[in-house]
Order: structure tokens, then C-alpha cells, then sequence
């Protein structure tokens, strides 16, 4: 897998890539008033798959590629995506050919390659001449270099590389431009990722970044308000392309194609879906549009039953607690105290480690949903058992000595007299119990549970529009707490018939 | 004294002795009640009323003495607590015993809120004695008539005067059938007005051949419908005899200076 | 970078290794009785760096490593460390020059060795015949292959890579043991890395795994109670090798350096600490003193100044809010009612996820520790201000009449009389407000505040040690709640001096 | 009637007209307080006596009316509350103006719980009225000397008894030096034996002169102490006179069948 900050690919550099745009929007309008540019073209496409039939191109093209290389080579389920892919199967299109994407780890490549393992590589390439002479090379499809990175307000008024001495850039410690950023008299902030380099660059805890021109445009583009911009470019440029086995006889045909793409938009367009901000990101609206239905249909799949099922356990749990708490022997006493205490002295989300994480180690696994509702039943069962000690507490005793003159015993009166009093007592700490436990299920999200807060995580990641995503997480929590306390006012005067308004 | 005393005693309090701590409350307390009569218990504020009374029904279990209600008699000194202060089942079973030979009317009358004035008088009867709904029902009826409630039946607690509540207290105690019905203050919590029919009430129950004892301040209904008065006082009976010769000739210097902070208080 | 998953190394197959030890310890015994063996090892470890010299190799060899390929070659802020670099560290103090190593992605390795940017490669660096013609490889300092592992109870009693015909196996769906496994007829469920692979196989969600023998080695090495076996082994090893250019002359020398040091246990010793299981995972008790200091430090330093701060903003903002509550104009008393309803009807993790990773989306970029302290103190707030509230409301309104019977206006009678009073009642359920917030505090290790949970995460990780970390790390809160809840009784003391007990 | 009542008034109500929505508790209620007179207010339960007494110093605002205390007018039918109930400024100082001419004694007492009794009689001299400490600490010890506590100066309210906590609320309404001392039911929440304590601290208090408005139900104090007494009813005054007149001999039958539920329960 190579590493993905080192030297990479771009089609053209901004200021040309308009102009190109300019002359193929020309070319489109003008092509049909001279009537004689279409055909040629699609004389020239046909000629490309022509080729291919020449170059004994086989009718499926197996395409060695990583698949977890973002934004170039990346895999959803079992399809392949990517800017790569992309232009692969646009390629594949041309040449009429069917291909079929070989996953396979950076480091196998070329011995993946030589072994036949598949035709064709399509994983960002570098061209280079030692490569050159090993194996057969398309032309370049794209190029990048280095870009150098500062805050939208580049507070060090940074604008070439040179302006990087005694700066302090955030960079990959092991990575190429670490070192350009070093050569050009930086100190080197390590950062694991893109995104934390980014980060400290606006929080200003660094004050620019040295990296490839395409991943930096990748970020640009998919990220809402990236607050970054880009002040200068590297002078070399390195340039992607496509190998395969020496003396395969695939690249006139895959050249012709390349250049028809080339031509006719098709990289570009697909360059523009990944590296330029103006139509990538997709819009809060959009994306809380899209996914108002997922998360709704998380909250009803596993949010709600998580708490029904976690409160009835608990509740039950609670019963015994409580019983146990008032027992007048010691043994049961202590151990219901214990188990409260503990409960409530300690976090959930160790109670939730624990049981996860912890378990396993002593050869319990438990997978995620059981696992929550085990470490919540317990929790509720820990609070529930104090709010029905209290509420039975809080029934007079005068109650329990009218029940005994009219003869009852202990038991009889509990359950006649003092529970459907403390019943009503015990809604509002109860409900409190419940919905405090609505809001606990959002911590299972950690141990990986995919309800409302995990689904918000997912949406938001792709294009960072957490502030849409968790806000739309959080109405809907709030709309099932309105909803619980609706009931509760309902469940209170139903049970509460007997008492004063 | 009027006559119905004489009668063979349905409620008898031997020596009966009672500590909170290091606070002796009773301190060996007699006496007899008669079938039929009323008694009415006197004394200062703490001096142990409600815990005598309470010790008749088991409610308070004193540390030695004997209470005899009807054919169940109860030796206190008996009972062997365990260390978490719990009676042997047998035990237990004889106070419950005890506890059913009597109604017991409270100050706070304590009417259980959750049910309606009749769900209160018919509980013990159809949960404790086993009587068919119906026929306890029918009964609860004319009890409610009785103490002037009939069309009170369906009402909750809250929803009657304090008046009102304790004379449903007095239908519920009633509906036990019981030997005794024992009164704790049934009408100090109330309004100087309502009073009247609380008393009246009891008065009727008296009339009735009832057998009573009551706890009161209410110096004119024991002169007027008590058979016995026993006025406590440090724990223990100071004196005791038919309300004209302890209400009117007090003989003990502390029964007369309480009766005149009750009758003269200015 | 080489994905963790190929082929790799192992010294020697189990039992010899441990007749070696016999051997290593024989010799050890008998070499001072024979009074000779000693001067001649010293004399071929000299030779070794006559060789060195001889050699021309350089007083502080430029070593090429990536670490970031656990177990291998890993870094440790600017220390490096792992097997690799253990070995080097021996193979230089026998040759006698000093060590410097490079950091340098696998990716551009070979070519950065080509550019002179260090002399020697110890990269887990594969034997292969293609390299040999290209490069200086030394002799092998450890060869590995392919292991099968199954759960230890192997309930489908799987015993040869030929049994694995239509059972499940979890496997990196890039990495060539997938095809290895595949072709044994394997149905691949695919996983991202060791743990969950092995956490899939004890779980019973697959049947077996296909690996690499060190790592999986390294794997059983370090976790307690692996639950997992090895079973069988591939035929094919791969050897790994000390790679220079082409002519460098280094080999002789580095050759007998290792020779030496197979010979005399040096190499073992270090393949015994990374890849045996008999010594390397520390006991939980070890883990629990050594970590008992860092976490009762991250209690003192984080955690407690975190709850104290949070608390004291907190009852500012509640007493805000309480009184907005109570007002009677409506303005504030809607936005009071608003800002308690959706502080206590939303998730505090969700109020912890806007405020670190949303917010930035406004350009409002804070630091773990502050924002912890935001989210946090708008939280508490959100509670206190409904227990002001209900504590002031608690408060016979016949306090106030009597305030107002001596002449006091409603803010003295509130200031002198009800607060007072309101004060008292509110110590229990603000207590539990500060109780809760302790418990609470834990939810920031999530936006990575370093407080206790983090830290017991970290201690945890490397020897998945879960359960003792995260049983320390709940004694640590239950102790705080239990030193808290016996202040609430002196306070409550304290402050309800005037009331009956 | 005794030679006090001739006096000029201190107090005086006119045309005082309460509506709790749509029950109208006080219809029009007109009567006068001679300075160093009692005045006894009796009625039966709910007829709006607490409402009367509250409405004298402005914690019970009336619809309509007029009430002059002292040198203190204020007509009620003139305050211009705006939506949320809040009156302007200047009107609620005219109504903190009128609550300092008198002291009020709760039925309830309401003792500020977290003060000692000496703390509770102090407060209002030194927060409200600005007296310098130490002189009205000196005072306190006078008042509490007059009601009984003197030894009791540094308990908590809840360290006391019943009868006690309501003598610490006569004298911190005494200590505020007070026009009219406006007492509510002072007794009927003790037990009967200390209802004599307080009744006889207010009796003092009537000999020395002090202009008393009382809300009791006590009517053997009504008859001995009282220089008038008001009977209301129905939200008027029903019978208003001497209380030989009112209470010896009552004109309205209203009056008679109230005193007759009262003295004669039975
Ligand atoms: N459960 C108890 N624990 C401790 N002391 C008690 C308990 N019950 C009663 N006492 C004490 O015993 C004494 C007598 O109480 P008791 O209630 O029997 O008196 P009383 O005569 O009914 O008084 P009152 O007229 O006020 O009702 C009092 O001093 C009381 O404080
Ligand atoms: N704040 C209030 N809101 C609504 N109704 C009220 C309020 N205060 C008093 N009332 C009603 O006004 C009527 C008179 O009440 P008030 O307390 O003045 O009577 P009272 O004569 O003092 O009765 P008692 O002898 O029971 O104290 C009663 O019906 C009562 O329910
Ligand atoms: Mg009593
Ligand atoms: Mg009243």
C-alpha cells in the first residue's frame, strides 16, 4: 500500500484546466455547426476499440488495484470506486471491454502483475523511467506535485516555500514532503492524517502544509468550509499511469482511449468530481434530507427497542434491588447495597467497556446489542431500585397500620395498599429513570451499535457536516423525550385519580 | 357508673409495661373494660395515651404485660424477638389474632387514598375476613348511612372534609364486626365545627352498645356518654372511675390541675 | 508501507528452537570448564569487526526503516523499536558503529536506498532472487510462512489447511492469505486486522484464520488468554534480509555478526520477547501498579479540575436560568424553558460531539479540555437550574408571607429567607447533579481529554488488558463518588443545622 | 362594650369586596378598630375570616375598597395591576406601607426556620426597619421575657413546642412596633392543654393596651378579652357588636346556629 502522502498526479494546473474547459464548451457548440467533427471523433473511438481488437485485448480486463486508497482506489461492499476506477471504467468502456478489479496490497503489485494475477494495474502509478523499462506504461492519465497549504487568513503571510523558514508545518513524519517542508527550513509538527493536519493548520497551531496537490484538492472539495487555501505548487510534477506486463501490447489502444477521454471531458469531468470544491460537497439540506429516513429508522430499530427492552430488565432488576434494600436480613441487605452503590458510583461507559471489552478476556463475547442491553438493564436496575425503595418509603406509615388494623398482613398490605400508591409516586423519578436512558443509548454508539448517533456519525463523516447530522440526532432525541414526557403527564393522572389536583 | 359496666369485661390491660429507649412510657398499666361500655382515656401530651391504646391492638408491642380482647389474650413478656426484632411466626400470628378483635379509628384517620369511601369500609371485610363483595357492599351501605355518608360512596379521600373522613375511618372500623373499636383523638385534627358530628356519631355507636375506648379531650363527651374514665399520666393510672367522680371530684392533685388547663384555659 | 499481512519470517519451527535453548544453555555451562570456546567466540566476534572495518563500513550506519510495521519496526516518539530494530541494535554493537535510523513509507524504500539517503535496509526486507540480483542481501535473520489458527475449543476440528473445504475464514480480503485460504475452499468473511479477525474466530463467527506466523506469534504473545491455537503451517517460508546497494561490501561482515549472534542466543532472545508466548504479556497485576499512579494523576489533573470547573460555570448558568424560569415576564421565562428543555432532552454526548466536532464547521475550533468544559457546564445548567427552581418552589409559601408581614420587599426575603432555606434542600439533589457530573466526565475521553477512562484505554491497548484497566478505572470513580456523597452529609449537616434530624 | 372602644379608629375597612374567580368571598365588608381595643372576628369555616385579616395588611389583595391603617389609606379599587398581575411601582409601595402598621401572627406561625427565636423577632427591626442591632436584641429579650422564652433565645424554631413557636410569633410581630397586632387563628393548630399559654400572653397584651384584630374560634377568650366582636358570613358582616350582645344574645339565627354547633358539638 503506498503511503498516501507521497508524490502524486494532476490532469493539468488550475488556470489551464479552465482554459481546456473553455475550448471543449467552444468545441460542443461549434462541432455541430461545422458537421463534420462528430464523425471524426466517433471514427476516432471506433478506432480505439478497433485497436483493442488488434492488441487481442481480453474481452474481460482484469485490473489489479488496493481498494483503500482514498480518493483514488476505494471499495464499497464488494464494488470499487475512486478516481482511478473511475477513469478505469470509463476506459474500459471505450475499449469494449468488461473489467473485473483485483484487490491487492501495494506491495504485491507488480509481483500480483508479473504473476498474472491480472492484465492491468490502475493504482496511481508513478511514471518513472526504472519502471518504464520493467513494464509497459500508458501515458499519463493525471499528474499532481506538491502544494503548500496555509489558513484562509495566513496570519505568517506565507506565499512560496521559501517563506517556510522557521515556520512550523504539519506533516506525516515519514513522509516525502516532511522533508521538502525540512529543506525549505521548517519545523515538523507530526500529524497522522490529513485531517489532523488540517486541523492544527486552523486552529493555528501550524502554520502551513507541504503535501500532494490531489489529496489536498480531495479534502478541499468534499469539505464544508475547508478554511484552507493553496499559495503555491512544487515545481516537479510526477504523472499517473497505467501498467502492465512488458510486451503486453495494450497501450496504443489504451493510449488512443486515453486521449479521446482526454478530449471529449471525460477525465475532466470525472477529475472535477473529486478534486474541484465547486459541485462535490453536498449541501446540509441535502444530506439532512437524505438521511432523516435512516435515522429515524434507527431510532425505531434499535434505539427505542434498545430502551424498552433495557427498562423492562431493569425494572425487574430493580424490583429484587429495592426488595433486597429494605430486607430486614443482613446478607441480602448488603449486597443490594453494594450493587447500587457500585452502579451508581461508576461511569456507564466503563459499565459498557467493561462488558464489551472486558468480558472477552474472561471468554464472554457478547456481540454489540445484548452487550448494551446487558450493561443498561443493569444501570437502569441500579437507579430504578432506589426511586421504588423512596417511593415505597414515601407512602405514610399511617397506611401500613390502617392495613394492619383491618387485619392484613405485610404482604397483603404491600401489595394492596402500598404499591399502587407508590406507583403513582414512583412515575415522575421514574420516568426522569426512562428518559435519562433514551439519552443513554446514544453511548453505545461506541460499542458499536448503529442507532441514532452512530448512523449521524456515518452521514456526517464522507462531507464532515457534523453540525447538521448532530443536531438532527439530538431533535430526534428530543422528540422522544417530549414524547415520554407526555406519557408520563398521562400516566401520572391515570394513576393519580385518587389525589388532589 | 351506669349499669352497663358491670358486664364481663371484653378488654383487659395487665401491668402493662412499655420503653422507648431509655423513656419508659408505660409503666404498668391495669384495667378493665366492660361489654358494652365506654371508656374515655385522659392525660397530658405524652403521657402514653396513644401508646396504651395502640397496645391493645398490637399495633405497639409492649415489653411485658398481658392484653386480653375477647378470647384472645396476648403475654408481651412472652415474645422472643429475633436480633433483627423479628417475631417467631407463631408470635406473629397471635398479634394478628389480637389485632382482629378490634376497629381502630386514627387522629390522622389515615383512609387508604387510592380507594373510594366504600373500597375503604369493604376492604377488610372482603380481603382480610373472605366476605363476598356483595353482601360486604350491601353492609358498607348501611354503615355510610349510619354515619351519615350514603351519598358519599364513590368519593375519593381528598374529596371530603376532614369531618367526613374520620366518620368513613369509624364506618371502616365498624365493618370488622369487631369486640372493641378504639378511638385515638378522633377529633382533634378537626374543625371546631365539625367536631359536633364526629361526636355524634360516636355517641350514636355508644347508644348502640358499642364497646369503646376512646382517647379524647373532649371533656364533654366523656362526662356525657363515658362509663369509665382513666386519667394516665407518667406512665401510669393516676386514677380511674365513672366520669362524674373523676371529671367533677378529681382526688389526685395532677388530674385536677390538667383538668384545669383543659376546662379554664385563660 | 507493506501490508501486515504478507508473507513473513520465523528464526526456526518450535521444537527446534527449544533444542536449540537446550543446546545454547550446555554450551553455556560447559564453555568455562572447556576454558576455550570463550577466547574463541571473542575472537570470531572480533573478526566480525575486523571484517567491519576492513569493510569500510561507516562509523554511524544509515539505517532505512518504516516505523510504523508492528511488531516489526515501530517508533516511539523519536526512539525506534521492534524486532527489526532490536536485531540491527545488536548487529551494530557487534560490528561496532553507531545506529541512525530513517524513517523512510516502504513505498519508496528501495529508491531512497538508491539515492544513498541511508545504507541498509531492516524492513523486513523478503528474500526473492529478482532482489538478489538487484541489491546486497544479507544472510536471514528470521524466516516466517503461514500458520493456521483456530479457536481453542476448535469445535469443527479443523487440524490441516485441507480441512478448511467449506468452512469460514476471516481474512483481509487484499491480503494473499485470503487466496491462500480461498483456495483451500475457505469462504472468506473479511475483516480489517488481527484483533477483529481473532476476535471473530473465539466468537465462533468464523472457523479459522490464515496468517502471518510472526504476527500471529506476536498476537498470542501479547494478549492474556488468547483463546486461539495454531494448528498447521504452510509449507513456503520467506526469509528476511538486511538489504544494501548493489556492491556495497557490507555482507561478510554483517553475515558473521549474525552467525554470532544466532550462535550465541542473541537473536533468540530477542525473536522470545516479541513472538513467545512464556514471557512477554504483563500480568494484570503488574499492569494495575504501574498504571495505578498515571490514572490517579489523570484524576487529579483532569478529571477533578474538570468536574470543579464544569460545576462552578454550571450553577452560574442554573441560577441564570432557574430565575429566568421563575420569571414573570415571558421572554425569559421561554428561553430559560427552552435552553433546560433541550439540554435535558438531547444526549450529552451529542452536546459534546456539536461542540467538538461541529462547531469547528463555524470556525469555532476548541481544544478537548475547553470544550469539555463548554459542554459539560452548559449541561449541568441545564439540570441544576430545574433543581434551583424546584428547591426555591419547595420553600412553604408561608416564608414568604411571613417576610412579607415584617416588612421585607421579594429580593430581600428571597436573598435572607428563602435561599437560606432553599439551600439546604437543594444539597442532596446537586450533589447528585456533581455525582453525575463525575460519572460524565468520562464522556470526554470520546472528544480525547485525556481523564481517566483514556488513560486506562491506553494502559488496556497494548495487552488488551480491558478488564483490570477498566476495573481500576471504575474504582477510581466510585471512590470519588464515595468521598463526594460523604461530603453531601457534612454539607447537608452544615447547612441544616436549623432542622430536626 | 368597655370604655376602650370609644376611641378613634385605628383601623378601618370599607366596602371590602374579594373574588377568587368566581366566588365572591368578601361582599362588601365595613367595620372599624378603636385604638387599644380588640376586636374578636368569628364565622364559620370558609367565610372568608383569614381573607378579611390578610386584606387589612395588603398580603391578600381586595378587588374594592378601602383600608386605612394608621395614618395609611389605600383604596383598593384604584390599582391598576397590568397583564401578568404586577402592579406599578408606586402602588406597591403603598401596599408595603400599609403591611408595616401592623404585625401579623400566622396560624401556622411561620417561623423563619433557619433563624433563632431571637434571630426570628430581631429580623424585622434590623433588615427592614434599620434598628441597630444591639438595641434590638435588647428589645427581643424584653418581648420574649413578656411571652415566656426568655431561656429559649437561642433555639431553632423546630427545637420548640407548638404553643411555644406561636408566643416567638406574637412577640416578632410585637417587635416591630406595630399600629395593630393581627392574630389568625392562633390556637387552633396547638394541643388543648397549651392553647392556655397563648391565650394568656394575648390576653396581657390586650391589658397593656396593644389594638388587636383576632381570628379565633375561642369563644370564652371572645367573651372575656374582646371589646367587639364581628360574626361574618356569606362574605358580609352578619352581626357586629359587644360580645355580651353577639355572643350572649345573637340576633341572626346565622349567628345563633354557628355558636350553638360550637359550644354544644354534642
Ligand atoms: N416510636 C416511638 N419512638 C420513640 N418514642 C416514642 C415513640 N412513640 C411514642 N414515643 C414517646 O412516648 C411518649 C408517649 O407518646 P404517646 O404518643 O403515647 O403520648 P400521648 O399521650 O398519645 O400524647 P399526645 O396527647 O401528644 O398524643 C412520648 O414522649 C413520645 O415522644
Ligand atoms: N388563594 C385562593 N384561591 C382560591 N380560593 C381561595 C383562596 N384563598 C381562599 N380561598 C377561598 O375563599 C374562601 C374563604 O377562605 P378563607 O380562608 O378566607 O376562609 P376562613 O373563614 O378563614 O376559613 P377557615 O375557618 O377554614 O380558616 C374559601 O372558600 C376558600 O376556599
Ligand atoms: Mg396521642
Ligand atoms: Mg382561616
Amino acid at each position: 500500500m503506498p503511503a498516501p502522502d507521497t508524490v502524486r498526479p494532476t490532469a493539468a494546473p488550475g488556470r489551464l484546466r479552465r482554459l481546456t474547459h473553455l475550448l471543449i464548451a467552444l468545441a460542443l457548440v461549434l462541432v455541430p455547426l461545422l458537421g463534420t467533427a462528430a464523425p471524426a471523433s466517433a471514427q476516432e473511438s471506433a478506432s480505439a476499440r478497433e485497436l483493442a481488437e488488434r492488441a487481442d485485448l481480453p474481452d474481460t480486463l482484469r485490473v489489479g488495484t488496493e481498494g483503500v486508497y482514498a480518493p483514488f482506489s476505494m471499495r464499497q461492499g464488494e464494488d470499487f470506486t475512486g478516481f482511478d476506477i473511475e477513469v478505469m471504467d470509463a476506459l474500459a468502456v471505450r475499449l469494449g471491454v468488461e473489467v473485473e478489479y483485483v484487490a491487492t496490497p501495494w506491495d504485491s503489485m507488480f509481483a500480483a502483475l508479473e504473476a498474472d494475477r491480472f492484465d492491468l494495474v490502475a493504482n496511481q502509478v508513478t511514471y518513472n523511467e526504472e519502471r518504464a523499462e520493467l513494464y509497459d506504461l500508458s501515458d499519463p492519465y493525471v499528474e499532481t506535485g506538491g502544494v503548500l497549504v496555509v489558513a484562509e487568513d495566513n496570519p505568517q503571510d506565507i506565499q512560496a516555500l521559501a517563506d517556510l523558514d522557521g515556520m512550523r508545518a504539519a506533516e506525516n513524519l515519514t513522509s516525502s514532503w516532511a522533508e521538502l517542508a525540512e529543506e525549505n527550513g521548517a519545523e515538523i509538527v507530526g500529524v497522522d492524517g490529513m485531517t489532523e493536519a488540517m486541523s492544527s493548520l486552523k486552529e493555528g497551531r501550524v502554520d502551513a502544509i507541504v503535501n500532494d496537490k490531489l489529496a489536498v484538492r480531495n479534502y478541499i472539495a468534499t469539505t464544508p468550509n475547508p478554511g484552507v487555501k493553496v499559495v503555491d505548487e512544487t515545481d516537479e510534477v510526477s504523472q499517473s499511469v497505467f501498467a502492465a506486463k512488458k510486451d503486453s501490447g495494450y497501450m496504443p489502444a489504451i493510449n488512443t482511449a486515453l486521449e479521446e477521454m482526454r478530449a471529449d471531458g471525460t477525465i475532466d469531468a470525472i477529475y472535477d468530481e473529486y478534486f474541484s470544491a465547486e459541485n462535490v460537497a453536498p449541501s446540509w439540506w441535502d444530506l439532512v434530507k437524505e438521511n432523516a429516513g435512516p435515522m429515524a429508522l434507527a431510532a425505531i430499530k434499535v434505539t427505542i427497542p434498545l430502551t424498552a427492552i433495557s427498562f423492562a430488565l431493569g425494572l425487574v432488576i430493580a424490583l429484587v434491588a429495592a426488595i433486597g434494600r429494605m430486607s430486614r436480613a443482613a446478607l441480602p441487605r448488603a449486597v443490594a447495597r453494594s450493587y447500587i452503590s457500585i452502579i451508581r458510583g461508576t461511569p456507564l461507559l466503563i459499565q459498557l467497556y467493561l462488558i464489551f471489552y472486558a468480558l472477552p478476556q474472561l471468554g464472554v463475547e457478547i456481540d454489540p446489542f445484548p452487550a448494551a442491553v446487558i450493561a443498561l438493564s443493569l444501570n437502569v436496575g441500579g437507579y430504578a431500585a432506589e426511586v421504588l425503595r423512596a417511593a415505597i418509603e414515601s407512602i405514610p406509615k399511617g397506611q401500613w397500620e390502617a392495613a394492619q388494623t383491618v387485619g392484613m398482613s405485610r404482604t397483603t398490605a404491600l401489595r394492596r395498599i402500598i404499591l399502587p400508591q407508590a406507583a403513582r409516586t414512583a412515575v415522575p423519578p421514574l420516568s426522569n429513570t426512562l428518559i435519562s436512558l433514551v439519552k443513554d443509548t446514544s453511548l453505545t454508539s461506541i460499542i458499536l451499535v448503529v442507532e441514532i448517533v452512530q448512523t449521524a456519525k456515518f452521514a456526517a463523516a464522507p462531507s464532515f457536516q457534523y453540525l447538521a447530522m448532530f443536531t438532527l440526532a439530538a431533535v430526534y432525541y428530543w422528540i422522544i423525550c417530549l414524547v415520554l414526557s407526555f406519557l408520563q403527564d398521562r400516566a401520572e393522572t391515570r394513576l393519580g385519580r385518587f389525589v388532589a389536583a | 357508673m351506669s349499669d352497663r359496666s358491670s358486664t364481663s369485661p371484653v378488654v383487659r390491660a395487665e401491668d402493662v409495661r412499655k420503653s422507648f429507649g431509655d423513656h419508659e412510657v408505660l409503666s404498668g398499666v391495669s384495667f378493665d373494660v366492660g361489654q358494652g361500655t365506654v371508656t374515655v382515656i385522659l392525660g397530658p401530651s405524652g403521657s402514653g395515651k396513644t401508646t396504651l391504646l395502640r397496645s391493645l391492638n398490637g399495633l405497639e408491642v409492649p415489653d411485658s404485660g398481658t392484653v386480653t380482647v375477647s378470647d384472645v389474650t396476648v403475654d408481651f413478656g412472652s415474645l422472643t424477638p429475633n436480633r433483627s426484632g423479628r417475631l417467631p411466626r407463631a408470635q406473629r400470628e397471635q398479634l394478628t389474632a389480637l389485632g382482629r378483635q378490634s376497629g381502630f379509628v386514627f387522629q390522622a384517620h389515615n383512609l387508604f387514598a387510592h380507594r373510594t369511601t366504600i373500597e375503604n369500609v369493604i376492604e377488610g371485610p372482603v380481603v382480610v375476613q373472605g366476605e363476598d363483595e356483595g353482601s360486604a357492599r350491601e353492609r358498607a351501605r348501611a354503615l355510610l348511612e349510619q354515619v351519615g355518608l350514603a351519598e358519599h360512596a364513590d368519593k375519593y379521600p381528598y374529596q371530603l372534609s376532614g369531618g367526613q373522613q374520620q366518620r368513613v375511618g369509624i364506618a371502616r372500623a365498624l365493618a370488622l364486626r369487631p369486640e372493641v373499636v378504639l378511638f385515638d383523638e378522633p377529633t382533634s385534627a378537626l374543625d371546631p365545627e365539625t367536631v359536633g358530628e364526629v361526636l355524634t356519631v360516636m355517641r350514636d355507636l355508644a347508644e348502640q352498645r358499642w364497646t369503646m375506648v376512646v382517647v379524647t379531650h373532649e371533656i364533654r363527651f366523656a362526662r356525657e356518654v363515658a362509663d369509665q374514665v382513666l386519667f394516665i399520666d407518667g406512665g401510669v393510672v393516676v386514677e380511674r372511675g365513672a366520669p362524674e367522680q373523676v371529671i367533677l371530684e378529681p382526688q389526685q392533685p395532677r388530674t385536677q390541675a390538667f383538668l384545669r388547663r383543659i376546662l379554664d384555659p385563660l
